[in-house]
């Protein structure tokens, strides 16, 4: 416990020396990181690296969510995976990487697709979320169930040579209250419509492309956690007393989507997003998305988006 | 820093996210709008999205651009580098050299 | 060869096809990265994301240099190796896990660090140059021994929550040629008093941080040999026969300078550098440094920058 | 717009890669400095620095910034997002709301 003398063990200080030696660490960051759980959700070329890194930083949970198996055409990018572990679950392939890593941080895997019956349930054992899925169906889910169980959201997405990122529900405010920060919803209120929707399969990825988004979305993470964002050390566990102490945790900066594109001058381009949509469906105090809405299936996250095709897509 | 009375507003206008694809495969254009519409009222965003929609695009697939009159859904419209509901939207008045990027979001990962 | 009808095997379509449909990649630009020898210089926190991306793309070579073994202060950021190969070379600790990932590349092992008796003879085996390491001693080494040899550096650093990238020599044109792009003298014609250079190791490093850099080189690398900017499979083979197809290899960028800091908003910027200098002591008319000044050891890289301790700091 | 009759100019400096270390650890600083040199000259960029280590620095160790009368070895000055050599270097004439920054090179990997 963070009560102890020394925190932490003589392992743990080898290990995490050049981070907890940063200010925007330090102990107190560390052991954020240490008590801290994080779900990825889909180990592919986004959430192959942003796992990495996490279970590098010393995240003390790390839960993992994906249905699919390894292909050969996912090893350019997807660098946790091995040629020995095409046809296994992506899920366990990773495990087995990030555990020789580092076994401290404790793993748990997820091995199917988040559906609307099994979203709340997941994510409220977590302290943050990690969007690294590949269709607007799960963005749209995740974002919903983040915001009604107040987890902050790091969502990121690439295509071809370009790729995009925000954190959202930062800070993780209850619906409703204007000074949480915006959702998925409040940025794209419609869902594109189906013919617009490319996925990397289709229209081609550059493993380095979705491999800067995945890392940056850790990076974000941990910014998240280190400062106290989410703080499960400190608080009582419930989800909306998380709280950012004035001095450690500054307000986050305004809501902000990163852009990349890897072939244009200048590559990176950071642009100011709204605040929270007064009249959101998920996050406002007019909301209608509800627990009870979300996990009977009736908002049909399908036919909203306007696929056909089950949702297995995550 | 001259106020012309030019009848043109020199624009950067950008497509990203396989926006481009619809112009040209071209990212980067720039252009000049007619700085007052026929009424007389200032060019606003609204009118640059028609002026790009009947002169720029060159994909026949209009719809994938403008939908019921406005950006399709997924589209982020961005003026100087905010999001353009920060900035009222298509009522928005341009302003010479004003940076105006429309991007499609991106689903892969 | 380029001239059979199927030039790729079935695998190679499978494993790469992803890339293979981006237009900025294409056929030829995979067949351009399969027959490219790429060299990475430092096995550490830039040295392994970047080799990881590389790998996947399908580099036909790959080298990697570096003389030390694996510590578990490595691990949160230095993502190739894992707590079982702690106290093994970093390069063999790199080549277990690289092979896994795409036993189609040719790994060749350096387990030493790079010294001015050995930079030249190493780097002319290769057409890129990745410096990953972590003193100003070996930056300005390899980038004389680029310079000197026709071939582009791709060149980042990090330290703390801040990160730095530039491509140089790019295009690699030969000394005096002044519209070959700036080396690293062109840049920083002067080393830094030693007092002002600081290690990760004293310094602290965030991991994503350092990750970030490290796949943009990948990135760099990548956009460098696929647009034959550098084309072993077009040339005769000679250094300076390097050329781009007009319609293909667009003018490189004016050369650029990208500055990350995790921290700050925005987080990316990226700035203009000069050209190459008239009197760079290493790429212009009046160069002094040559292959037998470098090789000989006259040069007294670790003097020039002002260390005393040993030239083991890669 | 307004070419004011100041006598001083204000300017966006920010320091990184360590170099926010020595002013405080505050990377971002809006400062105005005089607009001409005692001898009516306009003030340049070497100008700029000298009046940084007369009045922002707070760092005793002033030689991790200046050395010889210019910026030591290993800091990049960077005009407006360009390597100042490509505009002038010291002899640069500020202008209104000119946004000067000032990078170590890291060296770590
Ligand atoms: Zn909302
Ligand atoms: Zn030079």
């Amino acid at each position: 416990s963070s009560k102890d003398k020394w925190p932490l063990s003589t392992e743990e200080y080898r290990r995490y020396g050049r981070q907890l030696i940063l200010p925007e660490v330090g102990l107190q960051g560390q052991l954020r990181l240490k008590s801290a759980k994080v779900l990825v959700v889909g180990v592919g070329g986004l959430g192959c690296p942003a796992a990495a890194y996490l279970v590098g930083a010393g995240v003390g949970t790390l839960g993992l969510v994906d249905g699919d198996t390894v292909e050969v055409s996912n090893l350019h990018r997807q660098i946790l995976h091995s040629t020995n572990t095409i046809g296994i679950g992506k899920v366990d392939s990773a495990v087995d990487y990030l555990n020789g890593l580092n076994s401290l941080v404790n793993l748990i895997p997820h091995r199917a697709h988040l559906t609307p019956q099994t979203a709340l349930e997941i994510i409220s054992s977590y302290d943050a979320v990690l969007d690294c899925t590949d269709h607007p169906t799960s963005r749209y889910l995740i974002s919903d169930a983040c915001v009604l169980l107040g987890k902050p959201l790091v969502s990121a997405s690439a295509l071809r040579t370009e790729g995009q990122l925000m954190v959202l529900n930062v800070p993780p405010k209850p619906p409703g209250d204007a000074s949480g920060g915006p959702c998925y919803r409040c940025i794209f209120p419609k869902p594109p419509p189906a013919e617009s929707v490319v996925s990397c399969g289709e229209g081609g990825i550059l493993g380095p492309v979705v491999g800067v988004m995945g890392v940056l979305q850790a990076l974000e993470t941990i910014k998240i956690i280190a400062s106290g964002t989410v703080d499960r050390a400190d608080s009582t566990g419930k989800s909306f007393e998380t709280h950012g102490k004035a001095n450690e945790a500054p307000a986050p900066a305004s809501p902000s989507l990163l852009l990349f594109s890897a072939f244009s001058s200048p590559p990176f381009r950071s642009v100011r997003l709204r605040p929270r949509r007064a009249n959101c469906a998920s996050c406002s105090a007019q909301a209608t998305i509800t627990e009870a809405s979300l996990t009977s299936g009736s908002l049909d996250y399908v036919a909203f988006c306007g696929v056909t095709s089950p949702l297995d897509t995550l | 820093m001259t106020e012309a009375k030019a009848a043109s507003i020199p624009l950067a206008v950008e497509f990203t996210g396989g926006l481009e694809l619809l112009f040209s495969n071209q990212r980067k254009h720039k252009i000049a709008i007619p700085s007052k519409k026929p009424d007389g009222e200032p060019s606003n965003v609204g009118d640059l999205i028609s002026w790009l929609c009947d002169n720029l695009i060159k994909d026949p697939r209009k719809e994938m651009f403008v939908l019921d009159d406005s950006v399709r859904p997924g589209i982020l419209v961005l003026i100087n580098d905010a999001d353009w509901e920060l900035e009222g939207e298509d009522k928005y008045e341009l302003q010479p050299n004003d940076e105006i990027v429309f991007v499609s979001t991106l689903h892969g990962g």
